[in-house]
């Protein structure tokens, strides 16, 4: 079982939260990315991500083993899409069980923060104009 | 001595390289390969805005290039 | 469409979901409560949850409204279960659906908060030793 | 002028009262009502840590008990 996976085509959560049941876990927080219809002011047709596969597992794998030492969480997983996506398909997932609610909310943040922050993916935005561009954030967003 | 490394491009470093891997020889540290590299190719992205990794793993820029080592220019990242 | 219900038999998360589903929207953020084996050091074998309907799905009904006034959310839900649950069922769900994650996570913590204060819901816990008892909290959890 | 009202009562007031609902008369306001059947029914919970919500709604205190409504009293929730 690895805790953060790439999966390269459409992925069902329902067997990703099943593997966090825990009769310790009295919470469950989880988030979403959704392809949205605008960024930045523009309207976006859809999008690509493409990853580093290797270090992109490396990363991923590390933050959700740090999550555990950081916060009091039964366990926790992340699974982020590549390939093409279209306006509101799921691009990423994270799912925390903890006892209590604070461990379960503050660890799913700082979860998906960190992917965003680290891991080796890039978005390739494609624009309702015809327009299209890899984004290469400035710094922390 | 010179040593021959695979370079990995990801994202907009790809498309201004027209490709995704090369087979470069390099006498220097990473920092050196990727401003080599950027004036070949035309990247926009200084080495400042950039991490680089060898064979999967995070390093520093001022490693040397280790003959048969797979590197990776990592651009600020956008997932999520 | 009701947004806040009282469910008094298991609910699917998935068509809950589904619900939220909008392209402005590009994060989602949820949160269940499920049934845990210990409260306060001492070991649970399960409980009921008991509600005053009509005042719960008002209040309900307030606290998702004030969501969506308070938070730059697209739309958000709520379902809490009554009656006898075992260990490791599902309590009570929030969904929330928003252009961006600071809304999304600020709004879900904010509502399922607001219902554990505020919502006419009673909890009865039965423990391993036998015993039984109403919860009945001394002000804010 | 006293007036008849239907009270509803949940968790440990149900438990402690035997029923969940009884007809009443009162001629006070909501909490001389609530008083009264604490001392009834031996409830163990003090007025200042309820709500009381008549018809649905929650209300004041200090509201007169209306003829033919619904009053329930609010213990602590603990839903969630």
């Amino acid at each position: 079982m690895r805790r953060f996976r790439i999966a390269d085509a459409p992925f069902d959560v329902a067997p990703l939260r099943a593997q966090l049941l825990d009769e310790r876990a009295g919470a469950y927080a989880s988030f979403e990315g959704w392809v949205r219809n605008h960024h930045a002011g523009r309207a976006v047709g859809g999008l690509r991500y493409e990853a580093y596969l290797e270090l992109a597992e490396r990363e991923g794998g590390r933050i959700l083993d740090e999550a555990r030492s950081r916060f009091a969480i039964t366990d926790a997983r992340c699974v982020h899409r590549v390939g093409d996506l279209a306006l509101g398909e799921l691009a990423v997932w994270v799912g925390v069980g903890a006892a209590h609610r604070d461990a379960a909310f503050g660890a799913c943040r700082w979860i998906i923060d960190e992917v965003k922050a680290h891991v080796p993916i890039w978005k390739h935005e494609r624009y309702a104009d015809g327009d299209a561009q890899w984004l290469h954030p400035d710094g922390p967003r | 001595m010179s040593a021959t490394v695979t370079v990995l491009y990801f994202a907009s470093l790809r498309d201004a390289a027209g490709r995704d891997r090369e087979e470069v020889a390099s006498d220097g540290d990473l920092g050196s390969l990727y401003d080599a590299l950027r004036a070949r190719h035309g990247f926009a992205l200084p080495r400042e805005r950039l991490r680089v990794a060898v064979d999967g793993a995070f390093v520093r820029w001022d490693a040397p290039v280790r003959d048969g080592s797979e590197v990776a220019f990592i651009p600020p990242v956008s997932g999520g």
